[in-house]
């Protein structure tokens, strides 16, 4: 079973030469801190900057300079910054390679809950409805099960939607899973140490196991 | 030239009135135009519509004028950071129009470039499509989505001239531009006012044919939401 | 009768202190030389400046900078620089306060022609049908009659048009007229020494004549 | 960050190939991307279609291509400058479809911001409305104007970087900013290419993610149309 920082991990990989990724609040955060040695990534943050750089050190905070999740962060060289029309310009226009976000829910056709639960919680939606109904590639970082043991991988999400049939991958604690053209959870890996039956165990929706299931290389 | 100088927050805002619509420029804390919502949490105009991407902080931007019960309606794309804005809306206080981030700053620049609708994918398939005409082109389907009508823009920038010219720094840019363009009426507030000349024509962000009235910024807090930092 | 250089001069009575301004080529080029003392104009060129100055003097030519006419041109402090869409942009949103343009024909209504010649003439519109479809205020600078002596004041464009309904005054070397809302052109001022009775004949479109018409004060 | 510098104007452009959609920034001579104009001419590639606001003149420019036949179709706003082209264009050897500036440049922008269509108020009730859906918002009718779709977009900058950023200089900036954005495939010839780092990100017109290929540019020309002075 992996932890946050092992699901960043494993989310790192996905990434190739040469991609502009965009990167979710919460663990798709974390991805940025393990990109593989080599590998030339640049990083959009959707209030206005490509090329974007580690945390300051302390003392070199610029109130001016911040991501997407109001974190206090710095440019790098080659970066640039834009207006908030641009930016979701170059996102809808599938110049972004990779999406990568959290969620509350997610349906085996790839359907995205993640911005409100009625009722509850009426925080908003920021960019996330702009990403995953553009981004030709979309990974979802997040646990498998919600606090209360439910499924979040689901036949149908329950929650308001973000997007539909838009997701590609699915990187939780327990495994690696893409959504199948025809439907349905493919399994491509375990989590080191986790089984099959507690993958199929924890996901409520179709699950897909064909052949043999690597245990996931981290 | 054509002057847009004028003395302060209270002067630039001095005919903004009860059930008008303001756009607010800024990205969480970053880059908001401090001066004139303190101007207005003074002359306590009231039943306001704001469009602003977020709602400030319970003791900050425009949670200040939230906490004063000015806002009628907020349209915004998220406003996860403010305990009174979420009470008032549960309670049905406040009118809450939740719009997709990048659709917010679309309609803004379709205002400022007279367009009066344009089309995005986002929001397809969910509850912000609801009511909405949805249009398919080359087999995906777009919402189209109106562009915004605000009596008074109101954006923050880093420097500006007395002809109106902004510049803005680093991501404290985020939705001024698209919201300088964009109102009926449109005031800047500025860190550094300079005279016409001292500006690079190729360096302007905002030409100030789209800007009303300017004025030289006071006491700017530049709150930080999230420090972080990393260790060496 | 006037000639270019009065009708340019009359137009430039038209400004208003504190007028965004775009002028066409020709005639309307010429305006700008005589805007009133204390008359504060910014002059907008579509091809992507605010503040355009003088032409430069002999050796400060600058390829790079010119104006809608590709003349070589200045800036002047307070100018701005802005690309091909953000001009339009301000022009469809009605920043620019008054537009003044040359035409081939005008009609009675306020259509205008002034693009193509089915036939002989393919130049194209330019920016000419974006300023005429949004301008808040549009002046035509423009001789009575043309080449062959026929009037350009019709009661319908014969040529392909520009843009309908949107003329709002026409000043040539004979008279100031502006387009009645009713239809018709309401004779406003004649030029120093021409009658009522040339411009009459000069005019093929429904004239309106109503009182006293006051000579123009060049 | 992402290396996109290549050797030259024919490294840049080897890969275009007959019948492709191509759009070349600048507004009459200015700002064009002389290089991979010349390099064109030398490839030979031909029955290409050509998005640019202008068909540059006899000898210069997107003439060239003409004199030398690779253009099956301009789409242009002023094509005013080029007896050639008359030829062309009045003989049928060339297809013409004449847009206005501002619809041609925001049809660019469209493509470069996801956008499948705009309106605008530019042609209704001329030649430029028939066939195009005709749409009334608040009581004024607008065209419905498709984002243009190219193959490649070649642009010319001032600055640039090998990540691909571009500034560009006085109003040799025209159509260029927009065109960058909405190639397939955006290729930036530069004056002057720098290192990463060297722009200060505030600065840049145009980011690198949407330029594909940079290069130096060679022996520019920079021609002036109307060489216009006044008297002192």
């Amino acid at each position: 079973m992996l932890d946050k920082i092992g699901i960043a991990k494993r989310i790192a990989q996905e990434i190739k030469n040469n991609y502009y990724v965009n990167l979710g609040i919460g663990i798709p955060t974390l991805v940025a801190n393990y990109i593989p040695e080599g590998i030339n990534v640049v990083l959009q943050s959707e209030n206005g900057l490509l090329g974007m750089g580690p945390f300051p050190i302390d003392g070199e905070e610029d109130p001016d300079l911040i991501n997407a999740g109001k974190q206090t962060i710095t440019t790098l060289p080659g970066s640039s910054i834009f207006d908030s029309a641009m930016s979701f310009g170059m996102i809808r226009s599938q110049k972004v390679d990779l999406t990568i976000l959290g969620a509350m829910e997610v349906s085996e056709n790839g359907d995205i809950a993640n911005w409100k639960i009625p009722g509850k919680m009426v925080k908003g939606m920021g960019g996330a409805m702009d990403l995953v109904a553009s981004a030709k590639n979309i990974i979802v970082a997040m646990q498998h099960v919600n606090k209360a043991g439910e499924s979040k991988l689901l036949p149908e999400c329950s929650l308001p939607l973000t997007g539909v049939k838009c997701v590609k991958k699915i990187v939780t604690e327990l495994a690696v899973l893409e959504i199948a053209s025809e439907g349905g959870f493919r399994l491509l890996e375990r989590a080191p140490g986790v089984t099959i039956d507690e993958i199929k165990k924890a996901t409520a929706g179709k699950l897909i196991i064909e052949g043999e299931i690597p245990e996931m290389k981290i | 030239m054509i002057h847009k100088v004028v003395a302060n927050a209270d002067e630039a805002i001095r005919d903004i009135s009860n059930g008008m619509t303001l756009m607010l420029g800024g990205f969480g804390l970053c880059g908001i135009p401090e001066n004139c919502i303190n101007a207005l949490v003074k002359k306590g105009v009231n039943q306001l519509t704001c469009i602003s991407n977020n709602a400030g902080v319970d003791d900050f931007g425009i949670g200040l004028m939230l906490q004063n019960r000015q806002v009628k309606k907020m349209i915004s794309s998220y406003v996860g950071e403010n305990a009174e804005f979420e009470r008032q809306l549960l309670s049905g206080e406040l009118e809450v129009e939740l719009v997709p981030q990048g659709t917010l700053a679309t309609r803004c620049m379709a205002a400022g470039y007279g367009m009066p609708a344009i089309f995005t994918p986002a929001g397809v398939g969910t509850e912000v499509a609801i009511g909405k005409e949805i249009r398919n082109f080359n087999g995906k389907d777009y919402l189209m989505e109106k562009a915004f009508d605000a009596d008074f823009a109101i954006v923050k920038a880093w420097k500006g001239d007395s002809a109106g010219n902004l510049i803005y720094r680093s991501t404290a840019r985020n939705f001024n531009p698209v919201m300088a363009m964009a109102g009926k009426i449109t005031i800047a507030e500025v860190e550094h006012l300079v005279e016409v000349g001292e500006l690079d024509p190729d360096q302007i962000h905002t030409p100030g044919i789209y800007v009303h009235r300017i004025f030289q910024g006071q006491d700017y807090q530049k709150r930080i939401e999230q420090r972080t930092v990393r260790s060496i």
